[in-house]
């Protein structure tokens, strides 16, 4: 029998090693699996690659685990924010490194990962800082930057509802890039506020079927 | 010699689906593996068409028009199943999470290339449909298919020479005469049926087979 | 006000030039607009390229076209199906064109030129006859196929229920191709089975977001 | 000189987005334009963290925790609103389904190009968002800005000196002193402010302005 349901938070994220790359979901503070993060930190993991829209701000989620020098390397969007005190410190210090992609092709990138292709031509950043170093090129006169996909080891959810299948639906923005990261770590892991029966979600709704998942937990949801 | 019937393929290709496997099945002789899976393991099935924990077919006057299969037969559903787009079910293939995809052939080489979409003739229009995506996409490929072509010719050959549907893609076959998987070595018989002999089987077959351990 | 609702089928059909690409939903006989096909077939376009999965069967829809010469071209992942007799007899007669066209592949272009990139690399066909003539490249051990967006002029969906915002749902696997459509042609048009009030449709649920849409016509739905 | 406050630069803009728009406004002062669009027409907004069809602030008390646009703040929806992941809502920039995105800019050259995102600091760690995507995907690309910096450097150029957000993406500009479209011939000013004259704006302007029809 199927079932991915997971009773302690440490069982759900189970074995990290060190260096291991890590998506989180989340947007701003809507969507990132608080919990996990937590668990993380607890767990020990040492020098990892963050792949995250933001890198955490105040002394939450990933914010924590760069506190706690936990972070290697992140590669996101939009690491400064009001708040992103950790992130700044460990910036300025040189002790992390950063690749800095735009938000599209951060999405793509990693939907490319979890879709099984080679790589992908998008116009996003053309002609910028962003592109030097890339392979480009023109296709019918509109030039493109070659973008590779991007996966993981490890991917940290949050979603509103999931059963024992794994399939998982969200609850409005908290959606952003949870259902691709699905997609694109060889484990992945989601915390929600509901565990329902098997049947109980609409098959015409479910978000993330649950062949993308490994571990679904039930925790109190948190808010910053 | 033994020859195994068309569900007795698909009965012994049935017992290597494990619990829990996330499993695309082809169209025709494939189709009939779900019939034989062993009692107690739950196995959840994708079709390309946008479905995920499809269930056996209707009852008779209770069809959803809309709700079919890859081979376009009336499905149901099984509570946890989920609806998708065409291009998020073949990024599940494509992705490599579907666990296993089991196909027919008309011809395995002995590296793994599966050539089932064309017979190369000049006269009949082509159609390849979900075949490339799929061989190239499960974590493992089992091909279920008679050993020979009915005019007796090998369907196990050194190199296949119909048009190829993937190149080193096919992990495992289930012939009416034995299971063979690919290796680096070539074919390797796992086991032949009934008192099949390794001769016997090597007669039919168009590349050298490795006897089984 | 926006207002994608209109009353008759000839309006929904609209203006469609000769030589015209028309991207048709459908997966078997599940999924295709077969009230917009008839219409288009009674507005009278000619030479017209159909993008869709399959051919058409027996006398409905894509292989009427096909019969009443039409269809100038064929892209499709698998034309010759049990009953595609118009397909199989223009193209005995080398009447059309054929693109055939791995369905992944189909799916993955169509959504590449809706989500404006420039093309993908693919392992689909890689070493196959349908790579012959096409760019190809080994990345990091595996060998791919780049692919181009496919875009049209037209796209004819069906769907279940639609909104004045042109707001979609779909009734399970007539999902199929349908949402992807949407999004990759210049004009888009479902017909749908029930016109619901604005807001009747989940904002977790809708499927395809009315930004794609043009026009919607509630019809009777027809099975073959 | 008239100097338009931020209110009416946005008020000004307002004014061009057309009934039955999809709009995406940017973080900050574009942000204010949907607070100007004239009564009767309806615009659905868009915002990259996976939204069309969003309204105005909740009522303090009613926020969603989980609901907010690019700028971090609390939304509530519209009926006909819907929700979805972050590469279907870069799909919808870079697919060209975007009516009308509206931006800041540090700098905007006569040929288009936009510089928004980095000032280039060795200090300060980057940060690019979804701008780059927004600057390439839009049918059109307003800017919404003052005409110069503090100090009264120009922010309308002959060619950016910071890094480029994009390469010839924007279409008109809308500043404190005139509204001014980008043409093969460089910025073309629209319409000058109250009694506003192209000698005392082009002084301000790092570039030719040519003068309104």
């Amino acid at each position: 029998m199927v079932n991915k349901i997971v009773d302690s938070i440490n069982e759900a994220i189970g074995p990290i090693s060190d260096g291991a790359t890590v998506m989180c979901g989340g947007f701003g503070s809507s969507g990132i699996a608080f919990n996990l993060l937590d668990a993380l930190l607890e767990q020990g993991a040492r020098e990892l690659t963050i792949i995250a829209n933001n890198a955490g701000v105040g002394e939450t989620g990933v914010a924590k685990l760069l506190r706690e020098h936990r972070v290697a390397k992140v590669i996101c969007s939009y690491p400064r924010s009001p708040g992103s005190i950790w992130f700044e410190r460990r910036y300025e210090e040189r002790a992390i490194d950063l690749e800095l992609v735009p938000q599209g092709t951060l999405a793509e990138r990693i939907r490319a990962a979890g879709a099984g292709l080679g790589g992908f031509y998008t116009p996003t950043g053309y002609g910028t800082e962003l592109a030097k170093g890339k392979r480009t090129e023109v296709i019918d006169g509109v030039g493109y930057v070659f973008e590779r996909p991007l996966a993981a080891d490890v991917a940290l959810l949050k979603a509103s509802q999931g059963d024992r299948w794994g399939n998982l639906v969200y609850h409005t923005t908290a959606r952003n890039f949870n259902p691709i990261m699905a997609t694109a770590a060889t484990t992945v892991i989601a915390e929600v506020s509901e565990i329902v029966e098997l049947g109980a979600l609409d098959p015409e709704s479910v978000v993330t079927p649950g062949i993308f998942l490994d571990r679904v937990i039930e925790v109190d949801q948190v808010f910053v | 010699m033994i020859r195994f019937t068309p569900e007795q393929i698909a009965a012994r290709c049935a017992q290597d689906i494990p619990d829990g496997a996330y499993v695309n099945l082809g169209i025709g002789m494939p189709t009939e593996v779900a019939n034989h899976v062993p009692a107690g393991r739950e196995v959840i099935y994708h079709s390309e068409n946008g479905v995920l924990g499809f269930g056996t077919a209707p009852e008779p006057g209770t069809e959803d028009p809309d709700l079919i299969n890859a081979s376009k037969q009336y499905i149901t559903m099984q509570p946890g199943g989920a609806f998708f787009h065409q291009a998020d079910s073949f990024g599940m293939m494509r992705g490599g999470h579907i666990d296993i995809s089991v196909l027919g052939a008309f011809q395995i080489a002995a590296n793994g290339d599966l050539a089932n979409w064309s017979t190369g003739s000049e006269i009949y229009p082509p159609a390849v449909g979900g075949a490339m995506d799929l061989a190239v996409g499960a974590k493992q490929l089992f091909v279920i298919t008679r050993h020979t072509h009915k005019d007796g010719t090998p369907k196990l050959v050194e190199r296949c020479s119909y048009p190829l549907t993937g190149a080193s893609v096919v992990s495992r076959i289930y012939t009416d005469l034995a299971v063979i998987d690919i290796t680096d070595n070539g074919f390797q018989v796992i086991e032949m049926h009934g008192e099949n002999s390794l001769d016997e089987v090597q007669q039919l077959t168009g590349a050298r087979l490795l006897p089984p351990a």
